[in-house]
Formats: C-alpha cells, structure tokens, sequence
C-alpha cells in the first residue's frame, strides 16, 4: 500500500491521538483490568517461588477461587511462564520456568 | 466504510469449514475460480477445534490441516477470512452478487508474518473461545496455532492503545485504526456450507444453566482432550484435579420439546463415545458413563466403534438425565431413572459433559433469499435427488447448513454441491458463450 | 506478490536432507521424545537440518520445509509422521510448491509403526532407525518426471439404480460422455420397490422416473440394460471393460413387451421392476467399452432372515420389511384395517435389526461364516415410516415396535417417531441377548401369532403382543458382486461392502485412481446420502479427467538395456498383466531381444527385479542402491 | 404379563387423556418428581401404554401422591403431559372404584 505516513515502528501520533480521544472508556476499563491482571500473576508467581504447588494450594495461599486459579496457571503456561511439575495425589504441581 | 471493492469469481462459497474447504476445492480442481468468505480469522470451521474424530480416531488437524493447506495454496481458490456476508442476491443477469464486510483485524494481513511478538508482548489477558474459555489469549493474537492465514488479530475492546504491539511488530503490519472493508463479489454460482452452532449452557435450568463449574460442553471437552489444549491434559475447570468419574449426559438440548429443538442433532452420540474412548486412554483408571436414550451409531464402521467403546468398560446408562446439581467438593450429582434397577437415582461424577442441542450456524432471513424448514436449517425443492439443490437456481447448500451431519457426511455432500455447482456454471458458461 | 521464482536447486549437488519430525499433535510426541530424536537426526550423515512442528501437515509446518527448500538450505526431504498413505502427497506438493521435485522425498512413518505400537525409549530408539533409514535413501534419490497419460473423457457407471442414475446425469451434464450398465432390464434398482420415500413421503417411481428421463434425453449417456462386465483392464484414463448384453429372461420379457403395446414416449415405470429406458437387447453380443473412470455403483440387497429366525421360512405370517412395503402399496388404499391376501390384518408387529447389529456370541453367523455386525441405518426410519402408513390408512390396525435403538438420526427422522408414537404405535424395546419371540398363538386372541418379549420399559417383564403378521425391519447387504470384485481386484471391508481410501480424505475413492463409489456398495444409505456420494462420485471423475490427461506416480519399472540380456524372466514374474513386453532392437548391427516396460501398466511391484538375473531392471523411486543404503542405515548402530 | 392392550389408551380419552403413546419412556418425569418413589409417574404411563388396567387399579393409590408441582410436563421432551395423565388415571381409577368396587390392597 505504501502509506507515507506510517513510520516502521507503529502508527502517526495523531492517528493514535484521535483513537485515545474515541476509545476513553475502553481504554479506562482495560487498564484497570491489566492492573488487576498483573496483580494477580505477580501473586501467583510469588507463591511459586517458594516451590511447586497445586492449584489449591495457590489459592489458599493468594485467596483466589481455584478455577480462577486454573485459568491463570493454564494461560501462563501457554505463554511460558510456568510449567507442569509433579502429580501429587489427584492433582498437579505447577512451577515456575527458569 | 472504508473502500469498496468488486472481485469477480466462478464460484462463491459461504463458509471455511470443512463442507466449505472441501466444495471449493473440488470446485478449484476442476480449473473454476472460487472464492471462499469466512466468518472467522481462520477456516478450518468446527473441525480444526476438535481433538480427534469418529470412527477412525485420525487427529482432527491431521485431516483438517492438509485440506487448509491445499485450499490456501490453489491458485484457483481465495480466501476471505474475518469477513460477513451481508446479503447476497441474484441480479438481474442471474449472477450471484454478495456483498461482504471485512472486520478490521488492526493488523495488515500482507505486511504480518505471523511471529507472534505482538501477541507475547501484548499486557491484556482474554479469555481465549477457541480453548473453551479455559485459558487465556491476548488481545491481540493469532487465532490459534495452525489457524490459516497466520495472520493476527486485535480485539480493539480489550485493547488500550498501550502500543506495545505496534513497537515490537518487526514489519510494521499494527494498523490501529483500520476500518471496515466492504466487498463485493460477483460470481455464477454459490455454495452455502455455513455450518451449526451449540445452544449455550445457560439455556437448560434443569442442567445448572451454566453455572456448575464441573459441567462442560461436549466441544470444551474437546478441547481438554487436544493435544495442545487449555491444560495438556484433562483436568476438571473448578481446581485442576483430574477427574476419576466422568459422565456425559446425550440429548440435552436435542430431541427435546421443551427446550425447542425437538429434531436429533445426529453426531452428539458418536462424538461423546469418541471422547469417552479417548478419556479411558488418557486416564485409564477414571470411570466412564453415557447417559443416553438411544444410541444413534448409523455410519460407516459407527456401530463396531460402539461395540469396542462397551468391551472397553463404559457404562452406556439408558436414561435421560432430569436434574444437575452441584454436589461437595466440585463433584456434580446427576438425577435420573435407573429404568431396570428401583427407578429413581443419583449419581456423583468428577466432570459432567453435556451433548447439547444443535442449530444453524446462519440464518439466511433478510441476507438472501433462501429458505429454511421448520428446524431453521436450509431447506431446498429435491431433498431426495438433489439435496444441495436451494430454491435460488445456482445456489447450493451443503453440509451442516443443510441439516446436522458428521463429518464424513459432510464432506461427501460437499463434494456433491461442487458437483451440481460445476454442472450449473458449465451451462452458464455456455449459455453465455452463445449470448456473446 | 511479485514472482521471484528461486531457481530450481540443483540436485546434482551435495545432497543436503532436511529431516522434519512431526509431534502430531501427541499421537508421536506423547510416546517418542521428539526433541532428543530432533537432534540426533541432525548427526545423520548427509542431514543438513532437522526440525519439528506439532502438526508439519499443517501451513505452518509444510512453510518450515518449503522455506529450507527455497534457501537452499537443504535439496532431499524426509518427513517423519504418520502414514504414507495419509500426506505422502501433501508432502511431494509442499516440494513442488516451493520449487523442488517433488520426487526427492521420502517418508518415515513414525505414527502407525512407531508411536502407536511402542512406547518409551525403544520407540524413540526406532523412530531414529527408520529416520536414518529414509534419510539414507533421501541422499541417493534423484529427481523424476510424473508419468503423464491421456485419459478419455469418458465415464462408465455400473449399476443403474438411484446412484447410478445420479452419476450418470451429473458426468454427462458436466460434459464427459457416460456409458451406463445395468444387469437387469431396468432403472432404478432396489428404489423401485418402495412405495414411498421415508421421511418426507415423495413417490419412488417419480424419484427413479424424473432421473431415468433425464439419461433417455441426454445424447451423451448409452445406457445398456441386460449388461455384465465379464472383463477389465487398464489404468485411470484408460480403462478397458469388456461388456456382454444378453437378451431379458422370458418373465421380464413379458413385461417388457407387454409395456410395449401401450405405446411409445419417455421411460416407462413397472413396480417392483423399474423404469424401462428403451429396449432390451434383442441378442446376445460383446463389446468393449474404453473409459477413463469406472463409477461403481452396484448397491444393496436386503438381508434374506434365516430359515427360522423370528419364525421366517416357517410361518407365513411373518415377512420381511421390503415384502410388506410392497404389500402395502399394493393394498386398498384405506379401510377400517388393512386386508392383505383377503386375510384382515388387525395387528402389525415390527421387529428392528433383523440382520443388523449382530454381536458375536449372541446371534447366529450365516453359511459363509459372516455376522453383519454394522447398522443398517436405513431401517429405523422405513419401520416408522411404514408404521405411520398403516396407522393413518387403516386406522382399526394396530402397530407394534420392537426395538434396540431408534436410530432417527437424520433429518425429518426424529419427527418420524414422534409421529408414530403420535398415531399410537406402540413401542417395545429389548435387549439384543432377550430378542422377541414369535409364536403361534394358543391363546384366545384371536391372532395367529403372539410375539412375547423381556421389556426394558416395563422394567424388564415380559410382554405378549397379538400378531396378525410380523415384519422384520431387515438390514442391508452389499449386492453380490464377487465376480467384479476378483476381476477388478476391489477393497473389500470386514463388513463385506466396498471400501474407500480413507473414509474424510477419500471417501469416494478406491485405492485404484480412477475407480470410483457410489451409494449402497459402499455402505447402507438412504436415497438422500446415495444421491450425494454419486454426485461426489461424479465430482471427482470429472476432476481425474477434465484436463484430458491424468498424471500419474513414476514408481514404475525401468530397463537398462546395457544389462539386460532378453532372458524374459521378468516377462514371466510380472503381475501387471502386460506391463513388461519384449522387444527386438538392434545392438551393434545384431538384433536382440530386450525386456521393456509399459509405464502406465506397471504396478511398481518389484516383482520383476527380484528374479532379473542381471540386475538390469530397477523401480524408479525404489532403487536397490537405495534399499541397500537403508538396511545399512538400520543395521549400523544410529546411536554410534 | 398378560397381553398388552392398545385399546386402553383409547378408553383413556374418556378420561381426558391424549397423549399416553407419545411418551417415549425417557424417564425424565421419574426423575424429575420431587417424590422420588421408584418410577412414578413413569410407571404409570407405560402401564396405559401398554393398557394393564389391573396393575393401574392394583397401584392405584400411588396416583393419590402426586403433588401437581407440573415438573414432569414442564420438563417432558415429548410434551406428552404425565401430570395431565395420572389426573385422567385417578379419573379412570375412581370411575372402577365406584362401579366395580374395587379395593386397593
């Protein structure tokens, strides 16, 4: 296409400006959402650093609903974050990656 | 809306699952052009989403795959992926015209690579409809794995513009505020293979309306069982246990007046003894039971697969189950008729799996002119001797869309609507040879 | 795109193999340690890279081989994944698509002989065996030209019953011309003696007629009625099948002319018969028909119950579901109950699966040793249909149902037996190690019959139902067709019918490219689903042969004439049936005698090199240079 | 057993029932009924079904228990209405109690 005003590395200021101004309130509730977001994988990981742990274990530990917990475990290890360790009894153990 | 494009093939096909790929590449194997206009950011259709199929066990992408593939790389054949099918008629001339709005992606599909470094650096988790909701992806992603194009896409309402994506995509391809495109395509003749879709959970109040974290629907559960599924393993959602009592309850939403769908929905029996066979493979000391009323194995080598699932050790339970319930520690209760043995009775599972009903994927009501029966699938003038047939002379209606059918099924009435397809653009085509 | 073609890399180079293992998905990585296989395929020798991917079938993984290819970076590919037979040609395509021969491929099938029948380190142990195996062949393959051969646009259609009727308009519409051969005298097959079509009730002979009209009016399809296949040979393209017509038996002969009285026009309808498209041969004669594919479409006959079984063969009120159906149709269109015979028909009782479903142990193998094991998924839906018939023509007739399953899966099925039991058919459901009992009736009921079974709805107690007459819902069987099936060398499956490449990648499809299926020879199937398989039957003919020439594999024979001294030896061995022929050439002024293959007919056997006393005949893409190149790989230890 | 009777569905009607055969015995209602007792009601309808009066005015009492809660007809898949057919069977019930005299045990 060839648009001049593109530069390699993302999109005119002004362009992103003008979105900024038109998407406000998105942009206020994903914010929020990410920080919450963070909050929650940076308590995860916490308690992962102490060693593997179950998925009720980490919730005991950081005081969020198991499944929740799944979610997490499942979405970081997607990404690379943690990985599945030893079963223990029913269920299995997730540590971090190195 | 952004600019207006008209785009000139032999042939149309609604759809990029698998009755889709399969009608446009019999079409494009014998030398027409065909288009391909597909809802999702990938073809592949339900198929590609599914662990393994009936009755021969073949991963679902080793059979997929290819076929993407090929459909992606015919010179005959052009993919439109992210794209709605607004309305589509037949002109004055008899051609068929359609007109299609493309959903911005944000991502220039001819600049992205597929590299994926926006989605890893993306900071938005969402979660992630292609694994059952069981995981997450970013808000800005390629769809899944093998999806085809790899090209990604961005959900601008989980988006805040950080521009994290913008700065790390290697080739420039983050187009933030890309619009709508709007298509038009001509073409002699059209193929609909828009496929079904699931009644959502929340429609039973009898079965926990959603509500129960341990009861799943039939293509969760197949994702569970993918290889590269939401956990690598099977795991029930409320903790990540893994299950020792697994049940699926058949019919629930199907063959059932009260919740509207008094039609069968045909694969619900073989694909839940498919992944009942597939659980006692992958946890082979877990218990497994079929609740079901009557068990539909009709197809080619269908039943023997049945036979092998009882010899072996599922429990087929004929009963229709009543009520759900949740029960202590994540287990499920499910109530139910024990019709030889005392009558009413429960019983405790880890994971409860429900068949739910099926409906059409798409509802031709003021987008074309097509008509439907009273099941709201595609209905046509000779189901006998030309079950593709519609009422719109030159367009055809295969698969799913023309009522529930399995995937072998699917695939061979695609090829039959390629067919009828091809006869009809053959005499257009000669019919206009004789107007010039 | 701009076209920036790579050149074509030069194979005369170094050979450089790229080894591609694939995961597939975990069907091989749950079982064989794909990233420890990974690089020590890197150490064959001759291997320049080894990769994997979850699935290499997919877009991603066929662009990981294809981009190697395009760099230069590798000109021999092994891909290690399933079987052969499921993406070899996927495979040979990604080469061709970026630029190789798509010859300079070879397959290790890691799946079917590794993942799936070992497991642990003896299976990564393996894997790498038959990988350095293909690898070492890869090094020695040289690049090959398909064989390409000219294919008549013609089709043959054998069996014009419903799908045989449908395949031969499609082919014909689409151009090709058809030549369609019928046993009998007439059209329509099995159709013909159904009244009316389950679910939705259109007329038979109106399905059989509106398709028979259109092959009479078609200028491109024969049809011969009164015709055998009594030979064949050939390849796609280039079939040959000898056909032999004989005049019609004198008792379809007098139907026959018995129509022909009534006069002249399009095809005629004879119920229970068919249509009748023109006339019959008037003398026995031969000829050949030359055709590029062969659609078969030889159907169905119906399971014929055992002397005994639910009292056939013995109780003249009990007839199979095929007899009442045209009972019925010949019955008084309505009255207060059903007369057949004379003999008023008060209770109906419909047994389901007879000859269907059959389970080792429980029922009875018939005279050749066989249990028809399948479904015959048609039955379920004519049982309800034929019980709604009866239950609104004659409503003083009573129905009975005995059932395994109800197998109302398709559409308009389900709102069949919601109907039935709308209009009062009353259903029994047993299991299949208590069957229903047909008996004569000692009792007062004023039936001839009862029928008691053990039934599951009524919490397993017995239940006796009065019968006037008993109908077994029978199964299908494949027609006999075993004369065919020798001469054309057909798959046959452990259920007896036909059987397909793969049931989702080829499910039309013989093994023999070119050899095509249609309807009920390959499996049960109601009108709707024959209809479709014979119009993907036709699809893909149309396909094999709309560029008028087919392209085919060169794993064929070749002869080096240097080596060959003309012993015939290989003439002899050959299974090909006229694939290898000896020749006169000249050789230094002398004429001699040498062997010389016809590509098209060789099946790349290897028969032939095995007895060639000079190891002067060699299958291309299977050389024994590389066969030995792959024992040595497998017999040296990989791991050293 | 003794023979079933289909004409007893059609006797039903007097009694205000219509819809007996349409049931396809899933047992939904048997599972769904809040008295949890065997198999009422489906118990009963297969008994009309297959038209054994005796086992109907033998058990007769059973159809006393029903609450009328309306589960069974909101949830039958076959919108055959057990509720609507054990009132029709108290209805036959008591129609035999009176003439016949008879007792339940």
């Amino acid at each position: 296409m060839g648009n001049e005003q593109e530069t390699k590395k993302g999109v005119d200021k002004e362009v992103m400006k003008a979105l900024r101004a038109a998407r406000q309130e998105t942009i206020r509730r994903v914010s929020a959402q990410v920080k919450e977001q963070k909050k929650i994988i940076a308590s995860i990981t916490g308690e992962l650093k102490k060693g593997p742990r179950t998925v009720p274990e980490i919730a005991d530990a950081v005081g969020l609903l198991p499944r929740e917990v799944l979610w997490w475990i499942a979405s970081l290890k997607k990404y690379g974050v943690v990985l599945e360790g030893e079963k223990q009894g029913a269920y299995f153990a997730y540590r971090l990656a190195e | 809306m952004g600019t207006c494009q008209t785009l000139s093939y032999d042939a149309l096909v609604v759809g990029g699952g698998i009755a889709g790929l399969q009608a446009a590449l019999d079409l494009a194997d014998q030398d027409y052009s065909v288009v391909v206009v597909e809802r999702d950011a990938s073809i592949g259709g339900t198929m590609i989403r599914l662990s393994k199929v009936f009755p021969t066990l073949d991963c679902a992408s080793c059979i997929t795959t290819p076929k993407m593939a090929a459909a992606a790389h015919h010179d005959k054949i052009t993919l439109l992926t992210y794209c709605e099918l607004e309305t589509m008629e037949r002109d004055d001339r008899g051609r068929v015209r359609a007109v299609v709005r493309q959903k911005p992606r944000y991502v220039d599909e001819d600049k992205c690579i597929g590299c994926r470094q926006c989605e890893y650096h993306c900071p938005v988790y969402v979660p992630d409809p292609d694994q059952g909701n069981f995981a997450a992806r970013k808000a800005i992603c390629i769809p899944f794995s093998n999806a085809v194009p790899q090209v990604a896409v961005m959900d601008p309402e989980s988006c805040m513009l950080c521009g994290t994506c913008a700065k790390v995509c290697p080739t420039g391809a983050v187009v933030y505020d890309q619009q709508p495109r709007k298509i038009v395509i001509e073409a002699l003749t059209a193929v609909v293979a828009t496929g079904f879709s699931v009644t959502p959970l929340e429609d039973k109040a009898q079965y926990g309306s959603g509500t129960i974290p341990n009861v799943i629907t039939a293509l969760q559960m197949e994702r569970l069982l993918a290889p590269h599924g939401p956990y690598n393993r099977v795991l029930r959602p409320s903790d990540g246990m893994e299950p020792d009592s697994i049940a699926f309850v058949q019919c629930a939403g199907s063959r059932d007046k009260s919740m509207g769908i008094p039609y069968c929905s045909r694969i619900c029996c073989m694909y839940a003894i498919k992944q009942a066979m597939l659980l006692s493979g992958a946890l082979p000391v877990a218990d497994i039971f079929i609740y079901y009323m009557d068990i539909r194995a009709f197809g080619k080598g269908y039943e023997q697969f049945f036979q092998n699932a009882r010899a072996m050790g599922i429990q087929f339970v004929k009963a229709k189950v009543a009520l759900i319930e949740p029960g202590e520690d994540g287990a499920v209760t499910v109530r139910y008729e024990d019709q030889l043995n005392g009558g009413t009775t429960t019983a405790s599972h880890d994971l409860v799996v429900l068949s739910l009903g099926k409906v059409p994927g798409w509802n031709p009501e003021g987008r074309c002119a097509l008509t439907v029966g009273p099941d709201g699938f595609i209905s046509g003038p000779e189901p006998k001797l030309a079950p593709t047939r519609t009422v719109e002379e030159g367009i055809f209606a295969a698969g799913a869309a023309v009522g529930l059918k399995d995937i072998v099924d699917s695939i061979a009435e695609a090829s039959a609507a390629a067919m009828h397809a091809a006869n009809y653009l053959q005499s257009r085509k000669k019919a206009l040879e004789a107007v010039a | 795109m701009e076209d920036q073609r790579t050149p074509l890399p030069d194979v005369a180079d170094e050979p450089r193999v790229g080894v591609y293992i694939c995961h597939c998905g975990g069907n091989i990585s749950d079982h064989v340690d794909v990233e420890a296989l990974c690089e020590k395929a890197e150490k064959i020798p001759g291997v320049a890279v080894a990769r994997r991917n979850v699935f290499m079938c997919s877009d991603p993984g066929q662009e990981l081989i294809m981009e190697d290819i395009r760099s230069g970076k590798v000109n021999r590919v092994v891909v290690a994944s399933c079987s052969p037979s499921l993406h070899e040609s996927t495979f040979r395509n990604a080469l061709e698509r970026a630029g190789a021969n798509p010859y300079v491929y070879e397959h290790a099938n890691i799946r079917e002989q590794v993942s799936w029948v070992h497991h642990g380190d003896p299976a990564t142990e393996k894997a790498l065996k038959l990988i350095s195996a293909a690898a070492a062949k890869a090094r020695l393959l040289t690049p090959l030209e398909p064989l390409r051969v000219d294919a008549r646009r013609r089709a043959t259609v054998i069996g014009a019953g419903i799908a045989g009727l449908r395949a031969a308009v499609d082919l014909a519409r689409r151009g090709l011309e058809v030549v369609l051969l019928e046993k009998t005298p007439f059209a329509g097959g099995r159709v013909a003696s159904l009244d009316r079509l389950a679910p939705t009730g259109e007329a038979a002979s109106e399905a059989i007629l509106s398709l028979a009209r259109q092959v009479m009016e078609h200028p491109g399809i024969s049809f011969h009625s009164c015709a055998r296949v009594v030979g064949f040979d050939g390849y796609v393209g280039n079939f040959s099948l000898e056909v032999e017509v004989e005049p019609p038996a004198p008792e379809d002969a007098a139907v026959l002319s018995a129509l022909k009285s009534e006069g002249e026009g399009g095809p005629r309808f004879v119920p229970s018969r068919g249509a009748v498209l023109g006339d019959p041969p008037a003398a026995q004669k031969r000829f050949r028909v030359d055709t590029g594919v062969v659609v078969l479409a030889t159907g169905f006959q119906p399971y014929e119950p055992r002397k005994g079984e639910y009292g056939y063969g013995e109780m003249p009120e009990v007839v199979t579901l095929p007899q009442f159906i045209e009972a019925l149709r010949d019955a008084d269109a309505d009255g207060s109950f059903l007369t057949l015979g004379g003999r008023p028909i008060r209770s109906v009782a419909m047994i389901h699966c007879v000859g269907s479903r059959q389970i080792p142990g429980v029922h009875e193998e018939d005279a050749s040793g066989h249990l028809n094991e399948y479904c015959s998924r048609t039955c379920c839906s004519a049982t309800l249909f034929a019980a709604n018939q009866v239950r609104t023509r004659y409503p003083g007739t009573r129905v009975f149902e005995f059932y395994r399953d109800i197998r109302a899966y398709g559409r308009g099925q389900e709102e069949l037996y919601q109907e039935a039991a709308h209009n009062r058919v009353l259903f029994f459901r047993f299991e299949p190690e208590d069957p229903p009992r047909v008996e004569r009736a000692d009792g007062p009921t004023g039936t001839p019959l009862v029928v008691r079974v053990k039934d599951t709805l009524t919490f397993g107690e017995e239940v006796q139902v009065p019968a006037d007459l008993v109908v077994l819902a029978v199964g299908m069987e494949p027609a006999g067709i075993q004369d065919l099936v020798k001469m054309m060398k057909l798959p046959v499956g452990a259920d007896r019918f036909l059987l397909e490449v793969h049931p989702k990648l080829r499910p039309v499809e013989l093994a023999t490219t070119g050899m095509l299926l249609a309807g009920t020879c390959q499996a049960p199937m109601d009108v709707t689903e024959a209809c479709n398989a014979a119009s993907a039957a036709a699809s893909k003919a149309s396909a094999l042969l709309a560029k008028g020439c087919v392209q085919l594999d060169p794993f064929v024979a070749e002869v080096d004439w240097d080596k060959c001294r003309g012993t015939g030896a290989c003439v002899e061995a050959c299974l090909g049936d006229g694939a290898i022929e000896r020749v006169d050439v000249v050789v230094d002024g002398e004429t001699v005698r040498r062997a010389q293959v016809v590509s098209a007919l060789c099946l790349g056997c290897g028969a032939c090199v095995a007895v060639c006393p000079t190891g002067a005949i060699q299958v291309k893409g299977s050389t024994l240079a590389q066969f030995e190149a792959m024992v040595d790989a497998i017999a040296s230890d990989p791991a050293a | 057993m003794a023979f079933v009777d289909l004409s007893f569905s059609e006797e039903l009607e007097r009694f205000g029932v219509s819809t007996t055969l349409d049931c396809f015995n899933c047992g939904t209602c048997a599972a769904i009924c809040p008295l949890i007792y065997e198999h009422f009601p489906r118990r009963m309808v297969r008994y009309a079904q297959i038209g054994a009066r005796d086992r109907i005015l033998e058990n007769g009492v059973e159809l006393w228990r029903c609450l009328h809660c309306g589960l069974c007809t909101q949830t039958c898949p076959r919108e055959a209405d057990p509720g609507e057919l054990i009132l029709g069977l108290r209805r036959y019930v008591l129609h035999h109690w009176r003439r016949d005299g008879h007792v339940p045990s």
